[in-house]
């Protein structure tokens, strides 16, 4: 970080004369400061779980959501400025709407992150405009190409992922989720262990309160994006909250 | 051996804009009252859409809009003139008064001068100090005061009878309100009688200081 | 109608400027008159429900072009439209009414479409539409359940909207719908009630029978969609004319 | 009797003017010699627009015991036409004392149609058998050509028979097959002409001297292919809207 | 199509000829008088021994009722009626003449009942010549020595010869009840029901008919003309208004006596 | 921290990943004078502080009406409220004249988010220096949101901001259980309180300075007239005041890091985060 308050930083349109753009690289950080949410692509759908921080007791339960459906088969999850987010989404929605009026068949999830990837990026050329404080998981399930996920950071660079992670704890979920065995666990396994590691990332001291959210799109939902039923919830809370007690004893099962 | 006499290539049929839905109104205003009445069947041609359709909208609790004719124009211009009274209240804080209605009203009409809105209005209301008062309307939005009127499409039979027992009303000897609701039933019924398109019901608000009465008398349904 | 566009964005397609439609004024061509058409559609409402009842028939001209068209579509757990006339005019209201459903279950805030909210919708894309003299050549009818109360309206090419117990369009308006006056009119004098379901499906069944005999358009295979308040079904039937009186008739004299 | 035509589905004319509405069999007629003699067969439907004003219409008219037609056009026309003929015929038959040739009744129709062809709208197929000739069939289309033919189509239903009836007509069939290549043809019109509908009535004209009908009834009419809806199979992510 | 009418000769007023002058003058403006029409609804109905014609009593110009209760229903012969639908002079005329040929006719042949199809055939062939003009749409019944026959005549002459049958601008509000409700083996009872409720639908949905239902039952032994059998829209009581004395002033007066010689008073309808 | 860098344009991320300009921005929140607003199962309403910026002139409009079932109180410039709402009217206005019906709260919200955000992307333009509490009524019930310069909004139970809110915030939170079965007239009791919580010692809560509005089930928006206020304001008439809350957080603290997490009182030095990133 040698050249903070050198004046190079000022700008998405200027690089610094160690070759990095500076104002993208602090747009990142915004995404550090929020709760941590993963994504796991399990053999037969994606599973989507995200730490979310409550800061008030006044607010109402199930506000600040930060799981949200694109179109009917593609789930998004977000990290850094609910409003960058929330403009993005709407961006999303609007691609994935002129696809299907121009072709009549959903919009795939690859030709969605290359549009969301050109548009993101498009906002860290200029320096009329800010990059986006936010990045974005979008994942979903297609008879033919099975479970897809991507993550898109602010930079605009995108990749596929069998797992990911972004926000506060994401280094640590990390090293949970490589773990897990991603290629042949089913989402019904996923979800759960998805929950373990929100609850062993989340940082008990720094943020007291914190509210799971779990989403899936995958073959046992019909290929249909949507927020996981009452018992899934329950018995994947259970689950998370028993294996953080013998935590202790580690031999997490 | 083909003997093409039916298909013919389909004959282009021009696109009409307009439609005449049938249904009238009569308005007559008294010295602290005004009640405006319409009948309550939609048709089209030879067809009635439906017997239960009034023709009046309450723009206000002081001021009645009698809008019949072409449906289509009816319900878009009502709903225009009502979405403007609400920003009237926002901008001003004040519910808008009848007089100021009908100029609004006019302005809306004349702005359709060239594609018009085919319809018959009438608006009756209560000023400010409580009198009766009666606009009455031609499509492209010519405003007229008026103390008592009819129109729509049984317009023409229903005039006459008005101004042979109204006419002569001076300002000493006004109208009564039981009188003016007689004269009404028995206009829509003479028009019942002769105009295939006037029937089934007749719907009448009552507009006077305490409020809006409103009634319904029946027609014949034929 | 037209659709939100993001035109200064880069990234989207459809930026590039559209010198097509307004451009050109070209002579509105006013004798067009519809090709691919579909015959009545019938609406009648009865204690806690709507029934609506289309034949599947689309005419070109007067050859039956495709026997099997549904024209009864299910907008959600509450609504079911039909339409009669121009059919590609009802496949372009269709497109755009199921993005209104997908963004809707997209957001999913529990609040979904109302029967009287797409009614005064179409009333407005259809009075518009008008006004610019290039019709959608098309009656439409709602049914739906708008809180708690039965609701059934029908709008037309001029946008002429009104809603009643018993609607229809087409020949329709003249051969069912005073069987349907009647039905209802007695009900309600014999037992001062509606209609139940099953008297009301029962009498479009007569009808669509007598639309069979009498209108050239129409067909013997057809649906009839049924709204309450806990389900929405489309039935699909084939009518059992009987042509008995055939028998008597020999010449002409 | 002014007839509907006011509402979205309808093209041809408008509710009220009477004197436009003309009642016109839309139909589908056909006449075939077999072996032995001739099938004639027509459905019998007769519209004024798209409204029907008769749906159990006899469109095979007799113009003498051994000579039949089949009227297409409008109604009045071929009516009025059918009775002058059916007189002239009567008159032979007594004058000549033997039943009227077909050809001699063709001609007649083709010389009246032919004459005022511009205040007609008639296309009627003549149908018979005689003692001189056998089993004929004359086409008098609107414009008062006249044809013989072993097998003829006519009506508004007929432009959907040709590719049938060229793959399916043979010489010399039995009257059974004739018969029934006859009733296939009408009900495969009924199905796709709008203006055609109703039952299937069909003659037998053969050395007998007079006609044996047979009627068939809707739900007695042979059945064919139906398009069945397609619904795209396999796709299940976000569902998809059928292409109809 | 140019409608050359050298086949038709007679050259008087009711001439063809005039056809075309007239649609020249309507070209230069003129405004051809409108004549009443009558939307009207007209039913037919056979049951196994008799025929059953109906009517309802509305004749409209465009969309004024002119006549609240005119007659629909023509005498043809006694055991012969016909509806008529259409130009109510065109109908109410060529229903007189085939009625005068029938009178003609049963006097040629006094034993004989005259065949309906001797009126049918005329009535078509008159307005077939014609060719529409003359608009004229009928529901012909009657009964004679071989059965009980019910024809409909359309204005261009086409007839069709069915068991029930109906006409007019409510014809489709009325046909649907028939074809919901017709059997072969109706009774009289039922078949006078039939046919009242056909002409209520369309009394009640079609603007063109309105006010009374008129019935004729033709039966072997003799004919029932039931004139305003049904009466369901009485015009409500209006109040009573009265122009008070004196209204008009009075200029001048004068009084011329007449011998009175006869006096007839004749009922007219409210 | 004052003169640094990267708080003179919107589209400059600070090192942190902060927003400078949008956080002063939401100073200009704690300036206005302090809004109450909460909600029981069928009623959501708004209790407002107006304050006159001097003796001569009239008490500014606090509570701004939208629709029929949806009105708005705020705190900081009054001119970026007005524009909002003119937005809000015309949006409520359009759903209605096309759908016949009134837009959903929470629909509401997503498009003045959205609108408000591209204010905070883009160099020509500035944030909203505005904070809104909305009150609305809809088929899903009751509703207050919370919006804020940052252009983030939240779906709250009961909320206050503007100046000294921080005590209104303590109050609320104590009583929060009780609010969603009480009555209209103890709901608002409640704010009143809440309000009156965040008054200095000398000035106290009349029928000139107090705004209150409600909107709920089978009641349309209504700010009540004076005598109405004044009514409901003698109902609290008597209750001794509670002791003022430590002003550790009073609007005059200057360059303390911006405390926007309301909540837990203000812990150590750790970087607090800048908005709700959450």
């Amino acid at each position: 970080m040698s050249s903070i308050g050198t004046g190079y930083d000022l700008s998405a349109s200027q690089f610094s004369p160690d070759g990095r753009v500076f104002q993208v690289e602090y747009a990142f950080k915004a995404v550090e400061n929020s709760g941590t949410a993963i994504a796991l692509r399990g053999s037969d759908g994606v599973v989507f779980a995200v730490e979310k921080l409550v800061t008030s007791k006044l607010h109402e339960d199930g506000t600040g959501k930060r799981l949200f459906s694109i179109e009917n088969h593609i789930g998004m999850a977000v990290g850094g400025l609910m409003a960058d987010a929330s403009a993005i989404l709407d961006i999303a929605r609007g691609e994935a709407r002129s696809f299907r009026q121009s072709y009549n068949v959903p919009i795939s999830l690859k030709y969605l992150n290359e549009r969301l990837s050109m548009y993101i990026h498009a906002h860290t050329l200029y320096s009329a405009i800010r990059p986006f404080g936010c990045a974005i998981i979008i994942g979903s399930y297609d008879s033919t190409d099975g479970p897809q996920m991507y993550m898109i950071d602010p930079a605009g660079v995108s990749f596929g992922y069998f797992g990911c992670a972004i926000g506060k704890a994401k280094q640590t979920a990390k090293t949970e989720i490589e773990k897990l065995s991603l290629k042949t666990m089913t989402c019904k396994e996923l979800i759960k262990e998805a929950a373990k590691i929100i609850y062993m990332v989340h940082d008990e001291l720094k943020d007291k309160q914190f509210e799971l959210e779990l989403s899936w799109v995958g073959k046992h939902t019909d290929g249909k994006y949507e927020e996981v039923s009452k018992e899934v919830y329950e018995d994947a809370l259970k689950y998370a909250k028993a294996s953080l007690d013998d935590d202790s004893g580690s031999d997490g099962e | 051996m083909d003997t093409v006499i039916d298909r013919g290539a389909p004959k282009a049929r021009n696109f009409e804009p307009y439609a005449s839905n049938g249904g009238s109104i009569v308005a007559i205003s008294g010295k602290d009252f005004v009640i405006v009445a319409s009948d309550t069947r939609l048709s089209e041609g030879y067809m009635i859409y439906t017997r239960k359709q009034s023709k009046l909208f309450q723009l206000s609790d002081k001021s009645v809009l009698g809008c019949t004719g072409c449906w289509c124009d009816t319900l878009s211009l009502t709903n225009i003139i009502q979405s403007q009274l609400k920003s009237y209240l926002h901008d001003h804080n004040t519910i808008m008064q009848p007089g100021s209605i009908a100029q609004l009203l006019s302005t809306l009409l004349y702005s359709r001068r060239f594609f018009p809105y085919y319809v018959y209005n009438v608006l009756a209301g209560l000023n400010e100090n409580g009198e009766g008062c009666l606009y009455s309307y031609d499509p492209v939005g010519h405003c007229e005061k008026v103390s008592y009127t009819a129109g729509g499409s049984s317009g023409v039979l229903m005039q006459p009878f008005l101004d042979s027992w109204l006419g002569k009303r001076t300002v000493d000897s006004p109208v009564s309100e039981e009188e003016a609701l007689n004269l009404v039933k028995d206009a829509f019924t003479a028009a019942g009688e002769r105009d295939i398109y006037t029937g089934d019901e007749v719907v009448y608000n009552i507009i006077k200081k305490d409020g809006i009465k409103s009634g319904v008398v029946q027609l014949r349904k034929d | 109608m037209e659709m939100k566009q993001h035109n200064w964005i880069p990234g989207n397609f459809k930026s590039v400027p559209d010198i097509g439609r307004s451009a050109q004024n070209d002579s509105v061509q006013h004798g067009w008159t519809p090709i691919t058409t579909t015959t009545s559609v019938l609406g009648v409402v009865f204690d806690n429900g709507v029934a609506l009842a289309a034949d599947t028939l689309t005419s070109y001209g007067s050859m039956a072009c495709f026997q099997n068209n549904p024209r009864i579509l299910t907008v959600n757990k509450n609504i079911i439209v039909a339409a009669s006339g121009e059919y590609s005019d009802f496949q372009f209201i269709r497109d755009a009414v199921e993005e209104k459903v997908r963004t809707e279950i997209s957001l999913n805030d529990g609040i979904s479409m109302k029967p009287k909210a797409l009614y005064t919708w179409l009333s407005r894309v259809l009075y518009n539409r008008r006004t610019k003299m290039k019709p959608l050549w098309s009656t439409f009818l709602v049914a739906g359940i708008q809180n708690d109360e039965p609701f059934l309206g029908q709008i037309d090419k001029l946008g002429t909207a009104f809603v009643d117990e018993q609607i229809a369009c087409g020949y329709g308006a003249y051969l069912a719908l005073p069987l349907l006056r009647k039905g209802i009119e007695e009900k309600r004098e014999k037992s001062n009630s509606k209609l139940t379901k099953e008297e009301a499906v029962d009498l479009l069944k007569k009808c669509m029978e007598v639309l069979y005999y009498r209108d050239a358009r129409s067909h013997d295979k057809y649906q009839i969609g049924v709204v309450t308040k806990d389900s929405v079904e489309v039935l699909d039937l084939a009518l059992k004319p009987t042509w008995e009186v055939a028998k008597l008739v020999q010449g002409y004299e | 009797m002014s007839l509907i035509s006011h509402c979205g589905g309808l093209q041809e004319n408008s509710v009220h003017d009477l004197e436009k509405d003309e009642v016109s069999t839309g139909t589908t007629i056909v006449a075939a010699t077999y072996d032995g003699g001739v099938i004639v067969g027509a459905d019998s439907r007769t519209t004024t627009g798209s409204y029907i004003a008769n749906r159990v219409t006899d469109k095979l008219t007799k113009v003498c015991d051994n000579i039949f037609c089949c009227r297409s056009g409008s109604a009045a026309d071929t009516q009025a036409i059918t009775d002058i003929v059916s007189y002239y015929m009567d008159l032979s038959s007594i004058q000549m004392g033997e039943p009227p040739l077909v050809r001699a009744a063709a001609t007649i129709f083709r010389n009246l149609i032919y004459e005022n062809r511009h205040q007609l709208t008639a296309g009627i197929i003549v149908a018979g058998w005689d003692k001189k000739f056998g089993g004929q069939v004359y086409a008098v289309n609107v414009s008062g050509t006249i044809v013989q033919q072993n097998i003829s189509i006519g009506g508004s239903g007929s432009s959907y028979l040709y590719g049938y009836m060229d793959s399916q007509y043979k010489d010399g069939m039995t009257q059974e097959e004739c018969e029934n290549l006859v009733l296939n043809a009408i009900s495969l019109a009924i199905k796709r002409d709008g203006s055609s509908g109703g039952v299937v009535r069909l003659g037998v004209l053969n050395h007998t001297g007079s006609i044996q009908r047979k009627l068939f009834l809707g739900d007695q009419l042979p059945k064919f292919y139906d398009n069945v809806l397609v619904k795209p199979q396999g796709d299940i992510s976000g569902g998809d809207t059928t292409m109809a | 199509m140019a409608l050359n009418y050298s086949s038709i000769d007679d050259d008087g007023a009711f001439s063809f000829r005039n056809l075309e002058r007239n649609s020249k003058l309507e070209k230069m403006g003129l405004k051809m008088p409108s004549f009443r029409k009558t939307g009207t609804t007209i039913v037919g109905v056979t049951t196994r021994d008799c025929v059953i014609l109906a009517a309802d009593t509305r004749a409209t110009s465009d969309t004024i009722v002119m006549e609240k209760n005119c007659e629909k229903i023509h005498y043809i012969g006694k055991y012969m009626h016909c509806c008529g639908a259409g130009t109510a002079a065109d109908t109410m005329q060529v229903t007189r003449m085939v009625s005068a040929n029938v009178s003609l006719q049963a006097f040629k042949f006094p034993d004989e009942m005259v065949p309906v199809v001797f009126a049918a055939r005329s009535l078509r062939q008159y307005l077939f010549k014609y060719m529409g003009y003359v608009s004229a749409a009928l529901i012909l019944g009657g009964i004679d020595d071989n059965g009980s026959h019910l024809y409909s005549i359309y204005p261009h002459g086409s007839i069709d010869k069915l068991p029930y049958i109906s006409m007019g601008s409510g014809s489709m509000a009325a046909i649907s009840e028939l074809e919901s409700r017709w059997n072969e083996n109706l009774t009289e009872e039922e078949g006078m029901k039939l046919a009242c409720d056909a002409i209520l639908a369309g009394v009640f949905n079609d603007l063109g008919s309105g006010s009374n239902v008129d019935l004729c039952i033709i039966k072997r032994d003799g004919t029932r003309m039931l004139r305003n059998y049904l009466t369901p829209n009485k015009k409500p009581a209006t109040s009573k208004y009265i122009y008070p004395a004196g209204l008009t002033k009075v200029l001048a007066k004068s009084e011329i006596k007449f011998q009175i010689t006869e006096e007839t008073v004749m009922e007219v309808d409210a | 921290m004052f003169r640094n860098q990267y708080d003179s344009d919107v589209t400059v991320w600070s090192p942190q990943g902060r927003l400078h300009q949008v956080e002063y921005a939401m100073e200009a929140v704690k300036l206005g004078s302090a809004v109450v607003a909460l909600k029981n199962k069928t009623h959501a309403a708004i209790v407002a502080l107006k304050r006159a910026p001097n003796e001569l002139s009239a008490y500014q409009k606090k509570i701004i009406p939208v629709d029929d079932h949806i009105g708005f109180s705020f705190s900081g410039l009054l001119a970026d409220a007005r524009i909002l709402s003119k937005y809000m009217r015309s949006e409520c206005s359009s759903h209605k004249f096309a759908h016949g019906e009134d837009l959903p709260v929470n629909r509401l919200m997503t498009k003045v988010g959205n609108r408000m955000q591209l204010c905070t992307q883009r160099y020509d333009k500035r944030p909203y220096g505005v904070g809104l509490l909305v009150a609305g009524y809809d088929d899903n019930g009751p509703h207050i949101y919370q919006t804020c310069p940052s252009a983030n909004y939240t779906d709250c139970k009961a909320m206050a901001i503007g100046s000294r809110s921080q005590s209104a915030r303590t109050y609320l939170e104590r009583n929060l259980e009780a609010f969603k079965e009480t009555t209209l007239e103890e709901l608002l009791k409640h704010g009143m309180r809440a309000l009156r919580d965040t008054l200095p010692n000398d000035v106290n809560l009349t029928s000139k300075n107090v705004s209150i509005a409600v909107v709920g089930k089978g009641q349309l928006f209504e700010i009540f007239n004076e005598e109405k206020t004044q009514a409901h304001l003698l109902l609290i008439e008597g209750e001794e005041r509670r002791a003022p809350v430590p002003s550790s957080d009073s609007a005059s603290s200057g360059s303390q890091p911006p405390q926007d997490g309301p909540g837990a009182p203000p812990s150590d030095a750790v970087p607090a985060v800048a908005m709700e990133t959450e």
